[in-house]
């Protein structure tokens, strides 16, 4: 069990956080807090395999890999972010309205 | 590709191309709207004439598209397409003139002749269909085309009788897409070929496959075919307008389901390898339970139109009755009942509709001593009901006299019963509405004004009543000579189907 | 103008693109020069051409629609005209054609997150209160999709040490890490394409948004994913894919095709009919898998190559249809939503009158989702129909039959009502003949691939995912 | 479906909840939270012990593309093998990379509110001499460590992201600091910065791939001046993209929601 | 193309044509409003050319294209069968012309009188099994319009009971003449020897009996007839029992296989039914009190005596020409001598017009009741002589019971005749107010009198020669006369009695008598099966197999499953259940 797995491991276990909690969340931010956690999980997995081999440096491509993932959860995260205070100063509701509901079309 | 190869595709193409025309008109372009039609149905019918002429002097049509892998569109006028093209073509004729006349104020026109022309090109298509893939193109655009026109007038029981039509025909049209393919699994791109293509697969031990492919082949033309348990659109699509129901539920719409069948006992099945197989005994069964179940409710109907819908249910029977009888006189009275039933319930129709667009009458009870106020679209009436009864000069005795000795020869003598108990219930249901217009006293309101001028309706009613009253007696008299329907169909048999065995003296 | 000059660029590119692909066959582009595990790598093939191409025309004639609808502004016109729509609507076009190009995993992985980022911004355009909300539902579910994807990838690179999807089919072999890899990749991928189970979000989604909007979102959008499945498994998981597997996918597929069509029938709003209606088409797409992995064991190995490479092609060309189709239903109903001010269906009855081209586009479209005989749909049915029989799994058939029954139920029940004749006479806004017109290019084309048959099947025969790799064939 | 559950008495931090004692637990606690949340966690645990297994399966000692990326190094123009990576080996990723931070500025743009329904942050809020005093002394620091970061990509870790992160960060400070007048920036000026480094990025790609007949390559002696350039443009509207997906929206100032946001319990039924 | 046109257009055969299309062609007339005033006074004459042809036989003609090949034709049986239908159709025209003179409705009745006619002329010179049938079938279905000509309730039920049986007779002779087709391979020429090869005989002769023995009027199926004549107009009624009933007779000549096989129990079983045919015929008759009825009863008891001539027939298949002669002139009598009588019938008014018109009108209703009864001298004479002779070649049992049966029948026909004289005459008096016969009615009568006192010695057939010279012998004389004075008689006798005490010797039975229970018994059945039917009709046993109620009921509860399905699945909890349910289920299939 040498160093890089145990990060392996903790990346693995963010992210299952990450998922109980985006699904049982209903609070938006709270969501999006998990989405970014469960990133962070995956990000961390790729960072402990780029270098599994402890002398050797690590491989660059899982890197340029979490690097353009943290850019695309950032900007996911932002976007959420902004569509959720619109829809909260819309809405009032922190929370998604059940869909078969919203769809009925009371755009109140 | 010389011009014997396009025949049938232009014969295709004047309805269609008139069809998709009338679509863009507007609704008071009346006069070029009428022009249009005439011409497509002047030029088609000179088209099929020629193609008669041709297929009657041993000339092969066939223009073939590719359509999908190795089955291609295939149309092909052999004997049997051209007695169908012959048939639909000329009434399509003579009711677009009715139409022109029936729907004289009515709103939506132009929708109206654009479906019913594309209507026609599928029926001529399923005519000329040379393989089951093309017969299932047209089939399916046939009810595509069809549903339009039993919703023409937009009022609740036509929509729901629309509904129900199209439940009836779609989950025909599905069986009858399962049959074909599997088919085409099992046997490759084939095509209708004269005495049919499948002897070959027997002995593979398929005849298990083969059985349940007819069952879905006949199940799916059953719905079109009117048989008892699948009819129960028919009588509902009596709400649509008068030449609706007399094209399309008397000649196009039926006919192609009996049509089909006989083209896959006849020309993919072959008619040993359906005895072979033991399934013309249950179809034969289907067909004489329908037309005894269908002359019975046609007892029960007091609106006129809805009793000619269940006769139409029973005498579409007759076809796969004398289709099911293995033997070649029975198939001749079937094949030949494709054209006379067509000819005869299409005057029935033209006349009902008459009734209704004239004087209003559109049950049997109001039609106490019409025949006062209309003689000449009564006694187009009672040529056509003697027709149906089976009296000798009118064309329903030719094919009942062929399915007679047809049944005997095979040795099926209930066939004769049938037949006959058939006779009795149309004389059933048929004479009384005789009685009732001739000799009654009229005291239904309609009677106040008399037969004003000479025509005691618009012409464009009158005439093709007239005309096909006329041709079912022809039809009837001239049965010796080849051109009549049933010198037709004994061509057919003899040439094409080889079943003809020199003991009949029938020359 | 700028934007016409945009469209029909892109498309000559395509056209160019299709030409070299039908001459010469699949084409291969490193990007970067640098090959296949450091470089990522661009493939056309028969497929993503065909499904190019169709994008290019719905792009086109759907841009057309919303010019027209622009130029004659009157009423509301659902935010097409919010300055940020055309850069949006060309981002997603060039995010199709990366989509359908890329051969490499993660690169796949950007596109669908750019994918999502064109889509939603497009949907809440019109800034209605549940527009916003199915957006957002829509975005939380990419999230959640596209996260699983990303530790799939994760999981694979840490395996195989490469993102190419052909090199990834060679080297996979089954262990729990590829298990688990091609399990979460699979579900990330099948959420996105709102297969039955995890469709909640696109009946709002597609509902709500703007009608040129929503014909993308259910014509393309959802394909994409679904495409990106169907190089996944055909391509990079080939090795690990069992007919368990393929009798999964096809089972969800059926209950989608019947639960779909069921709510279809339910609903009592237009586009929410076409919208579940896609729900139930998508369950058609996913019986792909079941007949061409499910018929390598049952049908005879001498004609196994053409029976597969029908099979697929056969559903590949009802996914073409079906997105030309399903685009021209949402167009047409645009038309009808803006004719009656409110696409409730009781209150468009007896629009038949008013509206003849967009009703007829609607029931041309109809026609090829029901898959009868003019239309593409048909070619489709027909050629997964004979795939079924001749793997001799008739129940699929079955299911496929069924599929075009409850097709023509709801969409009957739409024309239904338009033929219904009214006696009050409402009036009705004035549509311009450019919306009805696009509409109705729409329905012609998807009419043209039942028609021409022969040519786009050969298109997509060439370099076809389905066929068996060389000697190796299917996992049993 | 699943009874709410009290907000206050939220399941203990693990998330994984573990077997209590026996079924009767098991029950209860089943009981309380609804079948569907106990399904699913079990389920998330199930999950949990497949990634575990298969993280423990992995390969222990694969080395990756390491070698591979070390062997093109002296073509790619850089020293750093990330920025190699990013930039030339997987280029075009990078350049979709982009275009999803400017779609999610596009995105916000869209549902920003007109802009003057937003009074600007009143001036004199309490403390301003402090946050005036980080301005003065932070600002120029940033600026410089964004640069420093930028040039250093070449050949240490950094490189493009991280100056334009910085450069937000010095952003986001002038705002809360109400130097920065967001909204009266002019449009045109407000597009251009956000998609400059994207037109920059297409711009290189094209006229190198015209030149090279391959979708960006970059040639050979040509690289590192591309990449650096590339790499300036995009750290510069990185930055301004951050700016806006921040500034776009100021904190919410004291609407009637917002005070109903502060009393109600922020976990509403599901 | 000769072979199909046959000789179409040869003279004879344009001449076949132009006899049987004639009539057609006034008859469409007639019903046509603008042509019809022309019309009416051609139609007796349009048949004139069917007797030119009895008179000067042409060659048979061949018709290929026409109906499966149609031939016309006369042979012996048809000449003599032509000529006195003709000649019969033509004195009731010319009658009906001047009967019906102010009728309003009389177009219509000349549409159908034509249309019969040509039916029935039609029927006599078809040759072929096809052809006849048409026209067996055109004559029966346009009698209809004729015997409800007056449109009164006796009239219409007439009509409709002649309807039931008409389209019952016909189903029967379809079925027979499809065997016979099948037999003689298609349309045959020569019924009678197909039929006698045929192989199942037995049930075609059955068939052929039963349908052609409605229309002669055969026991058990003649019911239609004594109510039909009564309420058809006197011409009608003329031609209805003189020329119509003798088609089912000719039917029999040319279906039945005659003189081609010796069928001992076929004729006993006509012998036996033409026998009771002509006693229950009488019996009933003399009940009667209308003379229209007396009249269908007596042609009921004399079909009956032809019957059982055909008995002898197919007894006696090498004496079969002998046979046939004596049957020809029988029905040559008969239809006229019949045809004379109800032509007096209806010129009731002669009594009141001058001394001499009574008197000629008397004497003329005399003759033909004479010649009924087979006064010397008279046809009926050499007819019933003729029977007689040809009975005596019977085996013993038949010759006796046959010999004393005939003589027991006209014995019953002159009381018959004498007793519808008293009545005929009795019923003058008493009635006035009836208007003079006007001329036409005088003439046609005149002429049908003559033919009935020389057409049956003129054309008795050669076999019936030496028969002649023995009838004028006195000895034959006072044989027949005791039978005619004894009817007279008891005629008279009983005509006195019921004068006074108004009341009838026998009880009087209704006419159409054993239609009367078999009536009830049918109408009992009908309402048994509607209401049944009604039963199940009202369940609609279709719709409940099609269960669209069951599926109504089920659509709720599917609505729900559908709406509470959809919500429950739309949650996140739920959603990520699946999500994870659906990755393990695909993980376990990979795995394993």
């Amino acid at each position: 069990m040498n160093q890089p797995t145990w990060y392996a491991l903790t990346g693995v276990i963010l992210f299952s956080m990450g998922i109980h909690a985006f699904v049982i969340r209903t609070h938006l931010v709270r969501r999006i807090l998990a989405f970014n956690i469960m990133g962070s999980g995956v990000f961390l997995l790729l960072v402990a395999i780029a270098h599994r081999i402890p002398g050797a440096a690590p491989d660059p491509v899982p890197h340029a890999l979490v690097l353009t993932g943290i850019v695309v959860s950032v900007s996911f995260t932002a976007f959420g972010l902004v569509l959720l205070k619109k829809i909260y100063a819309k809405t009032g509701k922190t929370a998604l309205i059940d869909p078969t509901e919203s769809t009925s079309d009371q755009t109140n | 590709m010389t011009l014997h190869d396009w025949l049938p595709l232009l014969t295709l193409l004047t309805s269609l191309v008139t069809g998709l025309l009338i679509f863009f008109l507007a609704e008071q372009q009346v006069r070029l709207r009428t022009f249009l039609n005439m011409a497509g149905a002047i030029i088609k019918l000179a088209l099929v004439a020629v193609m008669l002429w041709g297929t009657f002097h041993g000339q092969s049509y066939e223009t073939r598209l590719p359509l999908l892998g190795q089955t291609d569109l295939v149309l092909r006028a052999d004997a049997l397409a051209m007695l169908f093209v012959g048939l639909s073509s000329l009434l399509w004729f003579l009711t677009t003139i009715y139409a022109i006349g029936y729907l004289e104020k009515s709103p939506h026109r132009s929708r109206f002749f654009g479906f019913f022309s594309i209507c026609v090109t599928a029926t001529v298509g399923i005519a000329l269909a040379g393989n089951l893939l093309t017969f299932f193109v047209f089939y399916e655009l046939l009810t595509l085309s069809t549903y339009p026109l039993v919703v023409h007038r937009g009022t609740p029981e036509a929509l729901r009788a629309g509904g129900r039509y199209l439940v009836y025909t779609l989950s025909g049209a599905a069986l009858l897409l399962l049959g074909v393919v599997w088919l085409y699994v099992l046997a490759g791109p084939i095509e209708f070929t004269a005495g049919g293509v499948l002897s070959h697969l027997e002995e593979e031990s398929h005849r298990a496959a083969l059985i349940a492919i007819f069952v879905l082949l006949v199940g799916g033309l059953g719905v079109k075919a009117a048989f008892v348990p699948l009819h129960g659109w028919l009588p509902s699509a009596m709400v649509a307008p008068a030449p609706v129901s007399a094209l399309l539920h008397a000649v196009a719409v039926v006919k192609a389901g009996a049509f089909g069948i006989v083209r896959v006992v006849y020309d993919i099945y072959g008619i040993k390898l359906t005895e072979s197989l033991g399934v013309t005994g249950p179809l034969a069964a289907v067909a004489a339970f329908s037309i005894i179940y269908g002359s019975l409710r046609a007892l029960m109907q007091d609106d006129l139109k809805r009793r000619l819908a269940y006769s139409t249910v029973s005498q579409l029977s007759y076809i796969t009755l004398g289709v099911a009888i293995v033997g070649p006189l029975s198939t001749v009275g079937g094949v030949v009942h494709l054209v006379h039933q067509g000819i005869m319930k299409i005057t029935l129709f033209f006349c009902a509709g008459n009734l209704a667009e004239t004087v209003g009458i559109h049950r049997i009870s109001e039609m106490d001593g019409v025949a006062k106020r209309m003689p000449w679209t009564m006694t187009a009436f009672t040529i056509a009901a003697f027709g149906m009864i089976g009296l000798p000069p009118v064309a329903g005795f030719i094919s009942k006299w062929y399915l007679g000795l047809g049944a005997l020869q095979a040795g099926q003598g209930w066939g004769v019963g049938v037949l006959l108990m058939s006779t009795l219930l149309n004389a059933g249901y048929f004479l009384p509405i005789l009685y009732a217009a001739w000799f009654k006293e009229p005291h239904a309101a309609w009677n106040e004004k008399g037969l004003k001028d000479w025509w005691e309706s618009d012409w464009r009613l009158l005439l093709p009543t007239l005309a096909t009253a006329v041709l079912s007696l022809t039809a009837g008299l001239l049965a010796g000579l080849p051109i009549s329907p049933v010198g037709w169909v004994r061509m057919i048999v003899k040439q094409d189907y080889k079943l003809w065995t020199p003991f009949l003296g029938i020359p | 103008m700028l934007v016409s000059a945009g469209a029909v660029s892109t498309l000559v590119c395509v056209g160019g693109l299709l030409r070299r692909v039908w001459l010469t066959g699949p084409i291969r582009h490193t990007v970067g020069g640098w090959s296949s595990p450091l470089g990522i790598e661009l493939y056309a093939d028969g497929l993503s051409t065909a499904l190019l191409a169709v994008t290019a025309v719905i792009m086109g004639t759907a841009g057309f629609y919303v010019v027209d609808a622009i130029r004659h502004k009157n009423g509301h016109t659902e935010g097409y005209d919010s300055d940020f729509f055309w850069p949006l609507w060309f981002f997603l076009w060039t995010t199709f054609n990366a989509v359908f190009l890329s051969r490499d995993v993660f690169n796949l992985y950007i596109t669908l997150e750019l994918l999502v980022l064109c889509a939603v911004p497009l949907l809440i355009l019109a800034g209605s209160g549940a527009a916003l909300i199915a957006g957002m539902r829509y975005l939380l579910v990419a999230m959640l999709g596209s996260m699983c994807y990303l530790l799939g990838v994760a999981l694979l690179y840490a395996q195989y040490d490469t993102l190419s999807i052909p090199q990834l089919g060679a080297l996979m072999v089954s262990s729990p890490g590829t298990a688990a890899a091609v399990v979460l990749m699979t579900l990330g991928l099948l959420l996105k394409t709102a297969l039955f189970p995890l469709h909640f979000w696109l009946p709002s989604a597609h509902g709500n948004a703007p009608a040129a909007v929503s014909a993308l979102l259910s014509g393309l959008v959802v394909k994409a994913s679904f495409y990106l499945l169907v190089r996944l498994w055909f391509g990079a998981f080939a090795g690990i894919v069992s007919v368990g597997a393929g009798n999964f996918l096809g089972l969800l597929g059926s209950l989608a095709i019947i639960w779909g069509s069921l709510l279809a029938l339910r609903q009592q709003r237009l586009k929410l009919v076409i919208a579940y209606s896609t729900v139930a088409q998508i369950g058609y797409f996913f019986l792909l898998f079941p007949l061409v992995i499910g018929g390598t064991q049952l049908c005879a190995p001498s004609d196994r190559v053409d029976w597969l490479t029908m099979a697929g092609s056969g559903a590949m060309y009802f996914m073409l249809s079906h997105a030309l189709a399903k685009a021209a239903m949402f167009l047409a109903a645009g038309c009808i939503a803006h004719a009656a001010a409110s696409d409730r269906l009781n209150e468009v009855i007896g629009i038949g009158r008013y509206l003849p081209v967009s009703v007829f586009a609607f029931a041309l479209a109809g026609v090829s989702l029901m898959g009868l005989p003019p239309s593409g749909g048909f070619v489709g049915k027909w050629m997964m129909l004979k795939a079924a029989f001749a793997t001799n799994q008739w129940w699929w058939a079955m299911v496929i039959s069924l599929g075009g029954l409850l097709a023509a139920a709801y969409v009957f029940m739409v024309l239904k009502q338009t033929v219904v004749f009214r006696l009050v006479d409402i009036r009705f806004y004035e549509v311009p003949r450019g919306m009805q017109w696009a509409a109705l290019l729409l329905a012609l084309f998807s009419l043209l691939l039942g028609v021409s048959g022969q040519v786009p099947l050969d298109l997509l025969a060439v370099g076809s995912p389905f066929s068996p790799r060389a000697g190796q064939g299917w996992l049993p | 479906m699943t009874s709410n559950k009290s907000p206050t008495t939220e399941p203990a931090s693990t998330r994984r909840p573990k077997s209590s004692s026996g079924a009767a637990g098991v029950r209860e606690f089943a009981a309380e939270i609804g079948f569907a949340r106990v399904a699913f966690n079990l389920l998330v645990v199930l999950l949990l012990g497949l990634l575990f297994w298969t993280v423990l399966d992995l390969p222990p000692q694969s080395a990756g593309l390491h070698a591979k990326v070390k062997a093109h190094m002296h073509v790619s123009g850089v020293a750093s093998p990330i920025t190699a990576v990013l930039l030339n080996f997987r280029g075009y990723d990078t350049l979709l990379e982009i275009v999803v931070l400017l779609l999610a500025s596009i995105g916000c743009l869209i549902l920003r509110d007109a802009p003057q329904s937003h009074p600007a942050l009143a001036p004199g809020r309490p403390g301003k001499w402090v946050l005036d005093g980080m301005i003065h002394v932070l600002i120029p620091v940033m600026l410089l460590t964004a640069g420093y970061l930028l040039w250093a990509g070449d050949h240490a870790p950094g490189g493009a992201f991280q100056a334009g992160a910085v450069l937000a960060a010095a952003g986001f400070l002038l705002v809360l600091g109400n130097r920065m007048r967001f909204w009266r920036t002019p449009e045109w000026l407000l597009r251009l910065s956000l998609s400059f480094g994207m037109i920059v990025f297409v711009l290189v790609a094209s006229v190198v791939t015209i030149l090279t007949k391959n979708l960006l390559q970059y040639p050979e002696n040509y690289a590192g001046i591309l990449i650096l350039l590339i790499e300036i443009s995009v750290a510069g509207s990185i930055g301004c993209v951050l700016i806006t997906l921040f500034a776009g929206h100021p904190p919410v100032t004291r609407t009637p929601a917002a005070d109903q946001l502060w009393h109600s319990n922020d976990e509403p039924k599901e | 193309m000769d072979t199909i046109l046959g000789d179409t257009l040869t003279p004879h055969g344009l001449a076949w044509l132009l006899l049987f299309g004639l009539p057609l062609t006034l008859a469409a007339a007639a019903a046509a409003r603008p042509v019809r005033r022309m019309a009416l006074p051609l139609a007796p004459w349009s048949m004139v050319p069917a007797l030119a042809v009895a008179v000067w036989p042409l060659p048979a003609a061949d018709y290929p294209w026409l109906l499966l090949g149609l031939r016309l034709g006369l042979d012996q049986t048809g000449r003599i069968f032509l000529s006195f239908t003709a000649f019969l159709w033509i004195c009731s025209g010319i009658y009906a012309k001047s009967y019906l003179a102010e009728d309003p409705k009389r177009h219509r009745f000349f549409a159908f009188f034509l249309l019969t006619a040509a039916g029935n002329l039609g029927l006599t010179i078809a040759q072929d099994m096809i052809g006849f049938y048409l026209c067996f079938v055109l004559m029966t279905f346009a009698a209809y319009g004729l015997i409800i000509h007056q449109g009164s309730h006796a009239a219409r039920h007439a009509g409709l009971i002649y309807v039931i049986l008409a389209v019952f007779g016909e189903v029967l002779l379809v079925t027979a003449i499809i065997m016979i087709g099948l037999a003689g391979s298609g349309n045959v020429i020569n019924p009678g020897q197909v039929v006698s090869q045929a192989v199942h005989r037995n049930l075609i002769m059955a068939l052929l009996l039963m349908g052609f023995g409605i229309k002669a009027g055969a026991v058990p199926l003649h019911v239609w007839l004594p109510l039909a004549h009564p309420v058809a107009p006197t011409p009608a009624s003329a031609v209805l029992s003189g020329a119509m009933i003798k088609a089912g007779l000719l039917g029999w000549l040319r279906f039945l296989p005659l003189g081609a096989a010796a069928l001992p129990n076929w004729s006993a079983l006509c012998l036996a039914a033409g026998l009771t045919a002509a006693l229950y015929g009488v019996a009933v008759g003399l009940t009667e009190d209308e003379p229209k009825t007396i009249l269908a009863y007596s042609s009921i008891s004399q079909m009956g005596v032809m019957l059982s001539a055909i008995g002898i027939g197919l007894a006696l298949p090498k004496s079969w020409p002998l046979v046939m002669a004596t049957l020809l002139l029988y029905a040559l009598h008969h239809s006229l001598a019949k045809g004379a009588l109800f032509l007096a019938v209806g010129m009731t008014g002669a009594v009141h017009a001058g001394r001499f018109q009574r008197l000629f009108f008397r004497a003329g209703t005399l003759l033909p009741a004479l010649a009924m009864a087979a006064a010397p001298l008279t046809s009926g004479a050499l007819a019933k002589t003729a029977i007689k002779e040809v009975a005596l070649l019977l085996p013993s049992f038949w010759r006796e019971l046959l010999t004393w049966v005939l003589t027991l029948s006209a014995l019953a026909t002159a009381l018959l005749m004498a007793h519808f004289l008293c009545f005929f005459w009795s019923r003058n008096e008493t009635e006035h107010g009836h208007h003079q016969p006007a001329a036409g009615q005088w003439y046609s009568w005149t002429l049908l009198l003559i033919a009935v006192l020389s057409a049956a010695w003129l054309l008795t057939p050669m076999q019936l020669e030496p028969l002649r010279g023995k009838l004028l012998s006195p000895s034959w004389w006072w044989g027949s006369t005791w039978i005619v004075l004894l009817g007279g008689l008891l005629g008279w006798a009983q005509w006195r009695r019921t004068g006074r005490t108004g009341k009838m010797v026998l009880p009087a039975v209704p006419p159409g008598d054993i239609l009367i229970p078999v009536a009830t018994l049918l109408k009992q059945l009908h309402k048994v099966g509607y209401s049944a039917v009604q039963r199940v009709r009202g369940k609609d046993l279709m719709r409940q197999l099609l269960a669209w109620r069951t599926a109504v009921h089920l659509r709720p509860a599917l609505l729900s499953i559908l709406r509470g399905g959809e919500e429950s699945i739309s949650r996140w909890t739920a959603v990520g259940t699946l999500f994870f349910l659906l990755a393990m289920i695909l993980l376990t299939i990979i795995l394993s």
